[in-house]
């Protein structure tokens, strides 16, 4: 059989909407059930690279299945931010499955075939934000997302699960209900179009503060980014499993909502029309205090995956910011941080549930000294927060690098000190999870008179306790992957040029 | 006339023996249906004097002995009735004026479409009666609905007293014993729940 | 502002909307089912008297073929409408009676502020704990 | 046969269930009854989907009673809206009567059967003649066999609970007010203008706007329609009434009587009383606009808190008459476009979740909330439904009620009226919140112990099924009900009393 370009963009929905399909039909038989999940993932994880391949060749494609309303088709089209996005959802989804199979397994979870189902939906959908080629599909499939990802936000059921999967949903669905279909809609009626086009459709279109008006609709809209105020689901999803924290944080989620400001600050306003009308100078002040106050926040918290969630949200607002600055740097910047920032918080997330199913600890104040007995978990979490940070050799570094790139090109003084800020406080909140585990003495063996010639900085590879196998090889993985990050991200860069006309 | 018929409209409002009410109620179609002969409609006398002197005064009275004959006095001030029963009079009143003075010839009804149906019935239906030849004919659709609507009432009466709700077993408590209050509360031990 | 000769040629719409406004006075405040259903009727055969009048031409006779050429009729039209109307009335009265026969025998009264007391008591025994 | 059939399919579509409807109360035979409904109805879908092909294809249709050529006679006149009307009513009908054999054969007994359906075909009838007829005086009695069949099949209810009763007696004085109101309007119309054919009546009112009469005549129609409608404030009788109908009823009922009296009120807003009167005009912006707006958040707001689903529901139904009572109120192509859109996809999902409660009550025999505890697991298809359902009464994508509230808030900029644009979609998030009480209490809570409740029968997921499906499938492929519903609202809007027949004599 041939692939074209369609194929390949209906495979790429159609692949993880039947893997869905197949997860609930073996959901009886958890070793086959698996295995599907595995299949899905790695044939879904194909198709993309075969559609970068394509890409890379020069081939376009597009595809328009239906008019959803008259003139308004759903339709996909393949783009160089797109493929970014398709190729990290679906890369780590292969990662996080493989993770979540040891996770779910470890902690002999209830309702895995749920489970299993809704992750496959969400990365279905997630391809289709991705690839989609109008703003209604983006719409769409940003919409089918969330509502795969409230199941798996209660997963636990428990009261707790159920209150922050309300607080998931209700953010969610009002901030896109109320403001990003608003903004759609109002789109349409100046423009009479949502296509994506390089330049944005909306310029000349509209003008005076009508521009910022709209703009701020749409990057309100869109709480998938957890603008502040709008970052509270975050946090509060976090009662969910650690694979769907990874799913959330890394894979999907908020990349989808990073993704979506990337896409309407290139394609519906253009960047050129933003810089000129100067809509998204708020913006930048927003992202700033965003970037701040929640590291700040994030300092203060014990719990280890609620520091991570105020992390991400921190994080998230550097791609903001990156569109606040409206420059390619910033642009460019906005998309190396999609990358690096997903393969950096998956690492952490994940190390995270693999300390949770060896010694079920959460808080941070309990993990002294357990870096000794999970040495690779460890490590990786120390890679995974020198991306987050933005040191080399890892990835995070070359998107702060742009952006403070952006940021001078612009002369926004000021927006250089609060990057520089952010990754101190970054450095102040993650760097001692690391520390302790590997300085202080384990919690339960300091009241223990130690053997004499017990070095507490040393590691026993006979007492290590590393969680299942399952849980520690994918961290490990994409670890290694954010420091391959660095050496391919001038790569990246050249990659996603052309749409920010350098 | 007219006035007999605001006097035997009042009355009712103010009688609390509902047995004297409804004979109010069918002097005051007897009384509308002589109207209708004055005002030539004798077709529409008629039937008034039939059905709505006659059959709906039945209706009520076989109700009554089925029920109850007396009504409770009003336990709350007609306020807002008589403010709603006052705006709708005064707009009707309002939308009255402008229409063609009473028996004016001119006025657009009889105008219009009216005489053709008088020349029509002469020539096309060569009946002598123009409301039959219209009601049977011209605007036949309609008096096959008015049969549907007979039936539908029919088709209601026997399903709500014969039909089904339980059979009539239930109603042999006897007159105004009213059956047990069967809140649906536990429907759950339904043998569907097995 | 109404000179007297419109009032003349429309007192007879008023006093129908008087008889009209009376039973529907009825409906809203009366609490007895039963009168409720007397009011209706009271509402709908002014409006039938409202379409007579309509018909009614001046000078006319009743609307049956007289032969003679220059005779002027009144209109047929509103008779047929009422004709129906009349008819409709009655189903309606006759299924709203069965109605409260019915509701008789499952409430034991036919009071309207009864009936709401026994559907409120209904209600919250119904009411779940939440 | 075929020409012949097609000429007459006007009058068949009313005179066929009209006429079928003594046929089951002859035969008592629940089977029997229910087997010729059934054929019946279908019949109605498939003819109706025909009528509205050849609407769509070769313009509107008039269709003369015996003959007799309007204004004489009476005229059935199909364009694209009323056809889409009647899609909407034989359609939800033949699903309910497909989901109504075991529905029913619970509910109600067996004795009360055969009447119960014909009082369902009589109820279709009365329904597809209101919207097929082109003569207002006609209408009244179409009118009144649709209504009082209604009564009498929500009354039905009182097998499972009294209440019915009284719900069915408070839905009849209402309903009886509203239609002698509307009798009262058209005898002062015909006053004027001396017609009551619709069509007539709007090119000879156009002389007359100045008078006194016709305002008020139109605020009569409206009233009497409106109480038909529920439109909020007139909606009391609503509630109650569906909720203690039976399963069957109310999802027929919600999904077809209120959009029948719509459909009426657009049609005399429309076509009888051109839109450009000044007059209506101000009634759409001064009353129409608040009071969709007050039904939109009052009635969501109570909805909210219902401990009972269907009555829940009902409430939402009142609020989403609010909906389509705003797009008419916008005095443009696109409201217009919206309500139509919105009264065809209303019925498609209120009628969806109204049959999956009524698999819930089929299986657990109550439909207050607390019943639907841990269904989620128990029936898992059932409540799929309810959540596809319920995501469309919502509004998101995919769904068919994202395009009527695209529309609706397009038609608010167009106008230029952006705060109504920002309250449609806020109204929608309190929609958000009732259907998630019900989604949550049935996935996240266990069932309560000791008790199993099984799937639904196929017989009834089925057509429930069709339905929700139907919600996806014109949600995903909006662009045929679009087009339908803009050449509706073109129709109505440029062209009122359009292609009326020469007046010459008989």
């Amino acid at each position: 059989m041939m692939m074209t370009p369609e194929l390949a963009l209906i495979l790429s929905l159609a692949i993880p909407a039947i893997g869905a399909l197949g997860i609930a039909v073996t959901g009886a038989r958890p070793n086959l059930r698996e295995a599907v999940t595995l299949l899905t993932a790695g044939a879904l994880f194909a198709v993309v690279l075969w559609l970068l391949q394509h890409h890379l060749e020069g081939g376009v494609a597009t595809l328009t299945v239906l008019n959803l309303l008259p003139n308004l088709p759903i339709a996909f089209t393949v783009e160089p931010l797109g493929l970014v996005f398709a190729l990290v959802a679906s890369g780590l989804w292969i990662v996080t499955s493989v993770y979540s199979i040891g996770y779910m397994r470890g902690n002999d979870e209830a309702n895995q075939t749920r489970f299993y189902v809704c992750f496959a939906i969400a990365l279905a959908s997630a391809v289709g934000i991705a690839f989609a080629g109008n703003m209604l599909t983006l719409f769409l499939f940003y919409e089918i997302l969330t509502i795969s990802t409230y199941p798996l936000v209660a997963h636990k059921e428990t009261p707790e699960a159920k209150a922050g999967a309300r607080i998931y949903l209700g953010i969610l669905l009002t901030t896109s209900i109320l403001f990003l279909l608003t903004a759609l809609i109002w789109t349409w009626f100046e423009a009479g179009t949502l296509n994506f086009r390089l330049g944005g459709i909306l310029a000349g279109q509209i003008e005076g503060p009508a521009v910022a008006i709209l703009f701020a609709l749409y990057m309100f809209g869109i709480g998938k980014a957890a603008l502040l105020p709008f970052h509270g689901w975050l946090p509060a999803a976090m009662v969910a499993p650690t694979p769907v924290s990874a799913l959330l944080h890394a894979v999907a989620v908020v990349k989808a909502g990073v993704f979506t400001v990337l896409k309407v600050a290139v394609y519906i306003f253009g960047v050129d029309f933003l810089a000129e009308s100067g809509a998204a100078d708020w913006l930048l002040w927003v992202a700033a205090f965003t970037l701040i106050a929640t590291s700040v926040i994030a300092v203060t918290k014990d719990n280890l995956k609620a520091r991570l969630a105020y992390s991400t949200v921190s994080q998230l607002a550097y791609v903001t910011l990156g569109v606040g600055l409206a420059t390619s740097m910033g642009i460019v910047g906005g998309t190396m941080q999609i990358v690096a920032h997903a393969l950096g918080k998956i690492t952490l997330f994940m190390c995270a549930g693999a300390i949770y199913v060896a010694t079920h600890k959460t808080e941070i104040s309990q993990m002294r000294g357990l870096g000794r007995l999970m040495p690779f978990t460890f490590g990786a979490f120390l890679l995974g927060s020198f991306s987050i940070i933005g040191l080399p050799p890892t990835g995070g570094a070359w998107s702060k690098w742009y952006l403070v790139m952006g940021a001078a090109d612009t002369s926004q003084l000021v927006m250089i000190g609060v990057l520089m800020g952010s990754s101190l406080l970054a450095i102040a909140y993650l760097i001692p999870v690391v520390a302790r585990g590997f300085f202080l003495p384990l919690s339960d063996q300091e009241d223990r008179p130690q053997p004499p010639g017990y070095e507490i900085s040393t590691i026993r590879w006979s007492e290590m306790r590393e969680a299942p196998i399952w849980c520690v090889v994918p961290p490990c993985l994409t670890a290694v992957l954010s420091v391959l990050v660095y050496f391919a991200a001038p790569t990246i860069a050249a990659f996603i040029s052309p749409i920010v006309g350098q | 006339m007219l006035a007999f018929l605001l006097a035997t409209a009042v009355m009712i409002i103010r009688m609390r023996n509902l047995f004297a009410v409804v004979m109010l109620t069918g002097a005051f179609s007897l009384l509308t249906a002589g109207l209708f002969i004055t005002l030539d409609a004798v077709d529409v006398a008629f039937t008034e004097a039939a059905v709505g002197a006659g059959i709906t005064t039945v209706l009520f009275l076989g109700t009554l002995s089925l029920t109850t004959s007396r009504e409770k006095p009003a336990t709350h001030l007609p306020t807002l009735p008589l403010a709603v029963v006052l705006i709708t009079g005064a707009a009707l009143v309002y939308g009255t004026m402008d229409l063609p003075g009473f028996g004016d010839p001119a006025a657009a009804p009889h105008q219009y479409v009216m005489p053709e149906y008088v020349s029509g019935t002469e020539t096309q239906i060569g009946l002598p009666n123009i409301v039959t030849a219209v009601l049977a004919s011209y605007r036949g659709f309609d008096t096959l609905g008015e049969v549907g609507v007979i039936f539908t009432a029919g088709v209601g009466v026997l399903l709500l007293l014969n039909g089904g709700l339980g059979g009539r077993a239930r109603r042999n408590g006897g007159e105004g014993a009213a059956p047990p209050v069967s809140a649906p509360t536990d429907k759950r031990k339904g043998p569907d729940r097995a | 502002m109404i000179d007297f000769a419109q009032v003349l040629s429309h007192y007879n719409y008023w006093v129908i909307i008087t008889l009209m406004m009376t039973g529907l006075y009825i409906i809203v405040a009366r609490g007895n089912l039963i009168k409720k259903i007397v009011g209706l009727n009271i509402f709908q055969v002014s409006v039938f008297l409202f379409y007579i009048t309509i018909s009614k031409v001046a000078g006319g006779t009743a609307p049956i073929l007289t032969g003679d050429p220059d005779t002027v009729y009144s209109n047929p039209l509103p008779h047929v409408l009422i004709l129906t109307a009349i008819v409709v009335g009655v189903a309606t009265t006759a299924l709203g009676l069965a109605l409260v026969v019915r509701i008789k025998e499952a409430f034991g009264t036919i009071e309207e502020d009864d009936i709401l007391e026994i559907e409120h008591a209904l209600e919250s025994e119904t009411e779940p704990q939440a | 046969m075929i020409a012949a059939l097609k000429a007459h399919l006007p009058i068949l579509l009313v005179a066929v269930p009209l006429f079928a409807a003594p046929l089951c109360a002859l035969f008592r035979h629940p089977l029997f009854a229910w087997t010729v409904s059934m054929l019946v109805t279908a019949a109605a879908f498939a003819g109706s989907l025909c009528l509205l092909a050849m609407v769509m294809a070769g313009g509107p249709l008039s269709y003369y009673l015996g003959g007799w050529a309007p204004p004489w006679g009476i005229e059935f006149r199909l364009d694209a809206v009323n056809a889409i009307i009647l899609v909407i009513v034989a359609g939800v009908g033949a699903v309910t009567m497909a989901y109504a054999r075991a529905s029913v054969g619970q509910e109600i007994s067996r004795a009360a059967q055969p009447l119960f359906y014909t009082a369902m075909l009589l109820c279709l009838a009365g329904l597809m003649g209101v919207a097929a007829t082109g003569d207002a005086f006609n209408l009244f009695v179409f009118l009144e066999i649709s209504s009082l069949s209604s009564y009498v099949i929500i009354a039905m209810g009182a097998e499972r609970d009294k209440r019915a009763l009284t719900s069915a007696y408070t839905y009849l004085m209402m309903g009886t007010i509203g239609a002698t109101f509307y009798v009262i309007g058209i005898g002062l119309i015909y006053t004027v203008t001396g017609t009551l054919n619709m069509a007539d009546m709007a090119a000879r009112i156009g002389e007359l706007e100045q008078t006194r009469t016709i305002p008020v005549a139109f605020a009569f129609i409206l009233v009497g329609l409106a109480l038909k409608l529920a439109m909020y404030p007139l909606h009391l009788w609503l509630p109650n009434a569906y909720t203690y109908a039976p399963t069957v009823v109310t999802a027929f009922l919600a999904a077809t009587s209120t959009k029948v009296a719509g459909y009426a009120s657009l049609r005399f807003i429309y076509t009888v009383f051109a839109a450009d009167f000044a007059f209506e005009e101000r009634t759409l912006l001064f009353l129409f606009l608040p009071l969709g707006l007050v039904a939109m958040f009052a009635s969501s707001a109570v909805a909210i808190f219902q401990s009972d689903v269907k009555r829940l529901l009902a409430y939402s139904s009142i609020a989403q008459v609010g909906y389509m009572v705003l797009g008419v109120s916008y005095g443009n192509v696109t409201g217009l476009s919206a309500t139509i859109l919105h009264l065809f996809n209303h019925a498609l999902m209120k009628g969806g979740l109204f049959l999956a409660v009524g698999c819930v009550i089929f299986r657990t025999g109550s439909h207050s909330i607390d019943a639907f505890r841990g269904l989620g697991r128990q029936m898992p298809w059932t409540m799929a439904a309810f959540v596809i359902g319920g995501l469309a009464l919502i509004g998101l994508p995919a769904t068919v009620g994202f395009v009527s509230k695209w529309y609706l808030v397009l038609g608010a900029f167009e106008r230029g009226w952006w705060p109504v644009a920002l309250l449609i979609v806020a109204s929608s998030l309190l929609a958000v919140i009732y259907i998630w009480r019900v989604v949550e209490i049935a996935y996240l809570q266990p069932a309560p112990a000791g008790v199993a409740v099984k799937e639904a029968p196929l017989s009834l997921l089925l057509p429930c099924w069709v339905l929700i499906l139907a919600c996806v499938v014109f949600g995903v492929y909006a662009d045929p009900t679009v087009t339908i519903a803009e050449t509706a609202a073109q129709s109505l809007f440029f062209d009122p009393g359009a292609g009326l027949p020469p007046m010459d004599g008989p």
